[in-house]
């Protein structure tokens, strides 16, 4: 049965950990610029599906991934849009409005998916992938890792991106002053309310990338209700990240090694019921809960709406 | 028409309501260079109102703001910034997770790295002249608010303001610290700028000031310029602002005469405390062996500077905070390994320093508030049922003692003015079965009246023969109340001393560590 | 975190004036709730012409047979039970400040130890005795469920927004493997529970379909409204919710007050659970999962934790989702349209009490 | 006279409620009665819907989702309309409730038959969603059928995940590890899944560079494919409802079980260009084989069962 493990079969594993592991990454980062800055995005889900379909939808008539990533990330930054509109500027209780636009995201895109696509349903051909030379020479982790769509890298190398934002640049002060204490950015000449919305509007795109990437990459489709709880995954990511994009990373590639394990454990005809297999990702987020959540120390002002002199 | 071309900022006829409130009423003002201009007023006068319209927090509702003689509307705190308008604000404006590096340099164009070093070179020149030290890369967090307050005047002072606004700023500074600001005061306007500052302490007004206007209700009721300024002297120009300020009954009010008490030297202490101990944490220091015993009738003073371990002392003794050994008997039973509850039940109270961060419940009514520390207990509680009759008319009766000025028991507490919801905490702290009462710093933002009220309560709680803890940073205060002093450095404490004529001196000396 | 909550103002005396500023305040409120639902209307009108439907007809129908038929009311009022209890539950959490979004794994599991439990339970003893049995079984594994954020929380001060979230998840994979491991039914191939017999269930009201789990919900709900509006616990619970630091300084015992909070509010969801099975499904299915949690976290929140306004916009959910679905059907919508009506609703609800709040505000200046 | 049928999801899967309705709809116009679609009703409390048609004059009721079957006796007793409903053979009532246990184990076992015969790598992969009965009985015959064909061939079971009904990217990611572990031909159930295991199968090579095929199951996904549908376990039920109409009419409605099998070609395996013509001669001659129960398939509804089948065979 150990022959069953064969060198294609566990890089294929690891691929698959990777491709699920990304549109939680690519959600979770986003969640974490918007909690940096003090908004509860609890309408990422939507976001990540108003990514998925228009992700497809520019992916499938243009021909072309990228546009699709685009688009994706369009779709996402117009829900954000709404958020930002909504919660930002106005100051409506976020919780409210983020469950009310991933019921509404839920129905409208199950909605056009059924005017448009449920006769045909349209696929999309074969990914490319960019082949990175010596290092996907490498046994196992070769092909899994260094076999993979750009945009794939690009997620990762984003993961650094945002960890020198954070703790590099003034836009990366501006976000912590936001969530943390947003009258002191205020004061310091910094509007408040513009800089959460731009936190908003990357977590829109970011979310809206994450859905696209998975209809486009891990899907090649478009169906309703694709993204089955991923926003709220990366809600959680990014809460157990403690402010720290790397373990946004380490906390989406856990959970996609974990879905892989489930697979692995059947395919090697292992006779515990799949369920009890399938509970696996969650308890390992869970005991990673129990033993950090202690410090997973969430900004003073995270869901309390900025309005300048109030008191 | 060139008068006011010398203004670097003048107010016309401003006035901001809030709801139920009229804030500044027609409110007329002239901030020249060259000047220090004093801000005097009580509580919700509406100096804070005043400045946050010039720092761009709030549009005047009517009147005007000239800038430079110009009709400016200063629409945010950018603009205001960008006009050479630095504010000091009353309340902290630091982000207490990033480093005080990073809070002076927030603000800059958000895709530019922080210039650190840019930073550095400035604030070494800055503080050489300031005379402070300044700790660039800790985190604000982990400062005591004395220092805290410190990185909030560099932070205006690296802007290279024309104005400076500073707003109770001298609230949380060691009198060494307040002199030195004085001192700085006084260089920054010979080099030509304007200053505003705005105290409740008259001497201070009187020390540092060049002019000086007087806010009431919202309206400016006066106004010493320079030249009348000048030619008065210290207690003349006290008399004249108390007279602006509380029209003709008293002379220095804070020169209240300590009443003489006599304290049975035999009578067995009230509250005795042996080696107490705290762990220090993140961002605050530790307890090392605290001893002291209070007598019933007896006043103890706490001296020292803000951030020494007096908010965990008070803590430890209240039962919220743990403590690593030693023993608290109140009444000679011991009471160390009692919950906040117990304690309280035993006669001990604790006024807490912070009247909206712990000591109340802001969103909830005035009447809940004053109970807050007996919910279900009778009579106001019966079987668990909130008995609203009861409760309305304790309230009602302890509004009318302590003389709370609220619209009515509904209205939630946070819309009280500070020195209102004090009342409300005084109120609930010296009801029935006090025996030992600590107060944290009771006076700490409220207007002359305000505090003077609230200092006759901690005496005549004495003379009813409680025991008083009383911890302060403003050393007048102590002396004008305390029968013994003890100073508190670091987290323990480095000496006692009788309040006899000699006391100050003694203290100073503790103070910097040296033995009285 | 924290998140605004609405001033508590019950807790005074009400003067004589007092009466009638209520019957002015109620409505008001209805005004400001009737209003919007017509907005919202008016823009979910324009997604359906957009696909063609008339909107007109729709609304009828969602009318006829959510609200206005005898047959359609009766469903509408069904539907009410399990969303009341749950209600409830939020209104206990997130009045005390804690963001229980677990509701739904809660629930589930709820459901399921009442529908393993209870048709075993009637074979050994009275019907009545049964159920109530179940429904403290299932209560007590809901709250025992909650165990983990509530300690977590309590002892650690680990965010329960993510605790509960996971703990939700983790919840409706156990739940399943419940049902197909331990409590499955051998009599059939289907894997879900045994099934409780129709006569065995809860009573109906009166002669209709309405199953008494709406009066028990409506009891739940107005009970955790008194609770927390007029008594010292709520009061404590209430005090935590909106200042712990204060809770500390006035020596509440924080850590106990807030498992007590989560088993409420966990206990209610379980017995949301098991009142719907009780009630009306009479046993639980495999993969069962209705995610009522989801749709009543924003309703609580829209009612300001109040127990009586829960109810209006629990009534209104009920409809919609009744209604919708007949008139999708009629139409030949396809049902998801229910949702988009549902979010549109929620969010412009949102906006109007927003408006309302402006409007106030500005009057009082 | 009307018929009214009622599905957990829209009409347009290509699958199971595609059938269902398709169905139901060329029975009702066969037998000239009206035909009522309750679609995408979801798998929760269909009890208000199955109320609301019974109360507009539906004369029976076709609960088409075996989640519906303890509601639909129930309203069924409550209305004293007719209904039908699926895998519950015990729960008959004449007049009242009538049940369809639809299985397509015995084509199934001739699709496993027929993925033994044309795989190149001796080795074939199941990949399904969850585990219902009604495929929990077809994974085993198909296992079964590869078996019986050639027990070298090596099966290769998988469960996508956790509510994974609509997970288009599990079905996909799990269809390819099963693919790398050496399948050449994927048998796969799913719903919303189901299109992303067709997708892995058109994206990703088998082990010796080919192509590898897909059977589905239920529907004919023939308008969607892209040449890799190598065939599928096609239901036809309108018998199963024409019968269900004639017997109201003869009103002996409620007193058997229907069914579908290969004898009547309401269960077919279905011939694509993909088979070569004497494979397929091969199977048309092992499906005699079945009718005439010379070869015996048993269905196995259980999952634990299922799993332990495909343990035996693995080894
Ligand atoms: N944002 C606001 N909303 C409502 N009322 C306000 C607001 N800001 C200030 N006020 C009211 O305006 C009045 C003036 O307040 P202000 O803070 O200016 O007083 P102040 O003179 O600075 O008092 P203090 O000495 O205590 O700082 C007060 O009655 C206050 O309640
Ligand atoms: N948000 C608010 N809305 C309405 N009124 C307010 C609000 N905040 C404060 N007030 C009113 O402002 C008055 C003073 O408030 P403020 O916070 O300025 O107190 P303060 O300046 O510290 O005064 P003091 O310490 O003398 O009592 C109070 O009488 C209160 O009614
Ligand atoms: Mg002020
Ligand atoms: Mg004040």
């Amino acid at each position: 049965m150990t022959g069953l493990f064969s060198e294609v079969f566990l890089s294929a594993l690891l691929f698959g950990a990777v491709t699920a592991a990304i549109p939680l990454l690519l959600a979770g980062l986003g969640e974490q610029m918007s909690e940096k800055a003090g908004v509860l995005n609890i309408g990422i889900e939507g976001m990540m599906l108003a990514g998925a379909y228009l992700g497809f939808v520019g992916a499938f008539y243009s021909g072309s991934l990228w546009l699709g990533f685009l688009t994706g990330a369009g779709g996402g930054i117009a829900v954000a849009l709404v958020m930002a509109l909504l919660c930002v500027r106005i100051g409506l209780n976020q919780i409210v409005i983020g469950i009310a636009l991933t019921l509404g995201l839920e129905g409208l895109t199950a909605l056009l998916h059924h005017f448009q696509f449920s006769r045909s349903y349209p696929r999309l051909p074969a990914v490319d992938v960019t082949v990175i030379p010596l290092l996907s020479a490498i046994p196992v982790i070769g092909p899994a890792l260094f076999r993979q769509h750009l945009i794939v890298y690009l997620a990762v190398a984003l993961v650094f991106a945002m960890g020198y934002i954070y703790r590099r640049t003034q836009l990366g002060l501006n976000l912590q002053a936001a969530g943390d204490k947003p009258a002191a950015l205020d004061v310091a000449g910094i509007d408040v309310v513009r800089t959460r919305t731009i936190a908003v509007l990357t977590t829109g795109a970011l979310a809206g990338l994450g859905g696209a990437f998975l209809a486009n990459v891990g899907a090649g489709l478009f169906i309703p209700f694709i993204t089955n709880g991923a926003g709220f995954l990366g809600i959680v990511l990014a809460m157990l990240a403690r402010g720290r994009p790397v373990w946004v990373l380490f906390g989406a590639l856990l959970f996609g090694v974990c879905l892989s394990l489930t697979t692995a454990m059947q395919v090697a005809g292992i006779n515990i019921p799949t369920d009890v297999i399938q509970m696996l990702p969650f308890l390992a987020v869970m005991v990673m809960l129990v033993l950090f959540g202690r410090r997973a120390s969430l900004p003073a002002a995270l869901g309390i709406p900025y309005e300048r002199g109030a008191r | 028409m060139s008068v006011a071309k010398r203004d670097i900022v003048a107010l016309e006829g401003v006035t901001k309501r809030f709801p139920g409130v009229v804030a500044n009423d027609s409110v007329d003002l002239a901030i020249r260079p060259g000047e220090v201009h004093v801000l005097l007023g009580e509580n919700g006068a509406g100096k804070s109102t005043l400045i946050g319209m010039l720092s761009g927090l709030q549009q005047p509702d009517e009147g005007r703001i000239l800038v430079g003689g110009e009709p400016t509307t200063i629409t945010s705190p950018r603009h205001a910034l960008a006009l050479g308008i630095g504010t000091v604000f009353q309340h902290m404006m630091l982000v207490p997770t990033l480093t005080v590096a990073e809070n002076l340099l927030l603000g800059g164009p958000w895709w530019q790295r922080p210039k650190t070093e840019e930073l550095e070179a400035r604030v070494a020149e800055i503080t050489r002249t300031l005379g402070i030290t300044v700790k660039l890369h800790a985190k604000v967090s982990e400062l005591s608010l004395g220092e805290q307050q410190q990185v909030e005047i560099l932070r205006a002072m690296v802007r290279n303001s024309r104005l400076l606004i500073l707003d109770e700023s001298t609230s949380m500074l060691t009198p060494k610290g307040i002199d030195e600001l004085g001192a700085l005061m006084r260089r920054l306007v010979e080099q030509g700028l304007a200053i505003v500052f705005i105290t409740h302490k008259l001497k201070e007004a009187a020390a540092f000031g060049d002019r000086i206007s007087v806010l009431k209700l919202g309206r400016k009721v006066g106004e010493i310029p320079p030249e009348r300024f000048r030619a008065l002297g210290e207690q003349a120009i006290i008399g004249e602002i108390v007279e602006l300020m509380f029209g003709k009954q008293k002379d220095d009010p804070e020169a209240a005469e300590r009443a003489v008490r006599t304290i049975r030297a035999e009578a067995a202490p009230l509250l005795e405390v042996r080696d107490l101990g705290v762990a220090p944490t993140d961002d605050a220091p530790g307890l090392s062996s605290i001893s002291f015993d209070i007598r019933p009738g007896e006043l103890l003073g706490i001296a020292g500077i803000d951030g020494n371990g007096q908010k965990q002392l008070a803590e430890a003794l209240a039962g919220q905070r743990a403590t690593v050994g030693g023993s608290v008997r109140l009444q000679g039973a011991p009471i160390e390994a009692l919950s906040v509850g117990e304690r309280r039940q035993r006669g001990l109270r604790y006024l807490t320093d912070d009247r909206l961060g712990e000591g109340t419940v802001g969103t909830f009514p005035v009447s809940i508030n004053f109970f807050l520390k007996q919910v279900g207990a009778a009579p106001f509680w019966r079987k668990g049922v909130e008995q609203r009759a009861e409760i309305d008319k304790r309230a009602a009766q302890l509004v009318r003692e302590y003389d709370v000025r609220t619209p009515s028991l509904k209205t939630p507490v946070a819309r009280l003015s500070g020195g209102n919801i004090q009342k409300v905490l005084l109120a609930r702290e010296l009801a029935e079965g006090a025996k030992v009462v600590i107060f944290n710093k009771p006076t700490y933002g409220l207007d002359l009246a305000n505090t003077l009220a609230s200092r006759q309560r901690i005496r005549d709680t004495a003379a009813r023969g409680l025991a008083v803890l009383l911890i302060s940073t403003d050393l007048e205060e102590l002396l004008s109340m305390c029968d013994r002093i003890a100073v508190i450095s670091n987290g323990s404490l480095v000496g006692t001393v009788e309040n006899a004529d000699d006391a100050r001196t003694k203290i100073g000396r503790l103070m910097i560590g040296l033995a009285a | 975190m924290s998140i605004d909550i609405a001033p508590a103002t019950s807790a005074t005396a009400l003067d004589a004036t007092a009466a009638m500023a209520t019957r002015r305040d109620i409505q008001h409120r209805l005004l400001m709730t009737l209003g919007p639902i017509l907005a919202a209307l008016i823009i979910a009108g324009c997604i359906l012409l957009a696909v063609g439907v008339d909107p007109l007809a729709y609304y009828g129908f969602v009318l006829k047979r959510g609200l206005l038929s005898p047959l359609g009311i009766q469903q509408t009022l069904t539907r009410m039970a399990p969303l009341l209890f749950l209600a409830a539950g939020l209104i206990v959490a997130f009045r005390a400040g804690m963001w229980n979004l677990g509701g739904d794994g809660q629930f589930l599991l709820g459901a399921v130890t009442a529908a393993a439990s209870a048709p075993v339970l009637v074979e050994v003893m009275p019907a009545w005795l049964a159920l109530i049995c179940s429904f403290v079984i299932a209560m007590v594994v809901a709250m025992i469920w909650s165990l983990v954020p509530a300690l977590l929380r309590a002892y650690q001060g680990v965010n329960e927004i993510i605790t509960t979230l996971m703990m939700t998840f983790l919840g409706t994979s156990l739940a399943n493997v419940l049902v197909k491991l331990m409590f499955r039914d051998p009599g059939t191939t289907v894997p879900q529970t045994r099934t409780l017999p129709v006569e065995d269930r809860l009573p109906r009201l009166f002669d209709t379909t309405i199953t008494s789990g709406l009066l028990l919900g409506l009891v739940a709900i107005i009970t955790v409204h008194l609770v927390m509006t007029r008594t010292a616990f709520g009061l404590k619970l209430r005090i935590v919710g909106a200042n712990p630091r204060a809770a500390i300084h006035a020596g509440l015992g924080v850590p106990k007050l807030t498992i007590a909070v989560f088993a409420i509010s966990a206990g209610l969801a379980g017995l949301a659970g098991a009142v719907d099975i009780l009630g009306v499904q009479g046993n639980v299915r495999a993969d069962w999962n209705p995610a009522y949690g989801l749709a009543v976290i924003p309703v609580v929140f829209l009612a300001r934790m109040n127990g009586f306004a829960a109810i209006g916009f629990v009534f209104l959910l009920s409809v919609l989702s009744i209604g919708g679905e007949s008139a999708a059907r009629r139409l030949g919508v396809p049902n998801h349209f229910t949702l988009v009506l549902v979010s549109i609703v929620l969010i412009v609800l949102a906006l109007a009490e927003y408006i309302d709040h402006r409007y106030n505000q500005s009057r009082k200046a | 006279k009307s018929i009214a049928i009622l599905t957990p999801e829209e009409g347009t899967d290509y699958g199971w409620n595609q059938q269902g309705i398709d169905a139901a709809k060329a029975a009702a116009k066969a037998a000239g009665v009206e035909i009522v679609v309750a679609q995408g009703l979801g798998y929760g409390d269909v009890r208000p819907t199955l109320r609301e048609l019974a109360a507009d004059g539906a004369s029976l009721l076709i609960a088409h989702a075996s989640g519906y079957n303890t509601s639909a006796p129930e309203i069924a007793k409550e209305t004293k309309v007719p209904v039908a409903i699926v895998d519950t053979p015990t729960g008959l009532e004449k007049g009242l409730v009538a049940d369809y246990t639809l299985s397509g184990h015995e084509g199934a076992y001739l699709a496993g038959r027929l993925a033994a015969k044309m795989s190149r790598s001796k080795s074939v992969g199941i990949v399904v969603s969850g585990e219902p009965p009604s495929w929990n009985s077809q994974s085993a015959a198909f296992a079964q059928g590869v078996k019986a064909e050639s027990p070298d061939v090596k099966v290769t079971y998988a469960v996508i995940g956790p509510a994974a009904y609509s997970d288009a990217a599990g079905g996909k990611r799990v269809t390819e590890s099963v693919i790398a572990s050496g399948a050449d031909i994927i048998f796969g159930q799913g719903n919303g899944s189901s299109f992303g295991m067709l997708q892995a199968v058109e994206t990703t090579k088998a082990g010796d560079g080919g192509k590898v095929y897909f059977i589905d199951v239920i529907g004919d996904k023939t308008p969607i494919d892209k040449g890799f549908l190598l065939s599928s376990v096609v239901w036809n039920i309108e018998p199963v409802y024409a019968a269900m109409i004639a017997d109201l009419k003869a009103d002996t409605f409620g007193t058997k079980s229907y069914s579908i099998g290969l004898k009547d070609d309401s269960v077919k395996l279905l011939k694509t260009a993909a088979i070569p013509d004497d494979v397929w001669a091969e199977i048309q001659a092992l499906r005699e084989d079945v009718i005439s129960g010379k070869t015996k398939v048993d269905p196995v509804y259980d999952a634990a069962a299922v799993r332990a089948l495909m343990t035996s065979v693995a080894q």
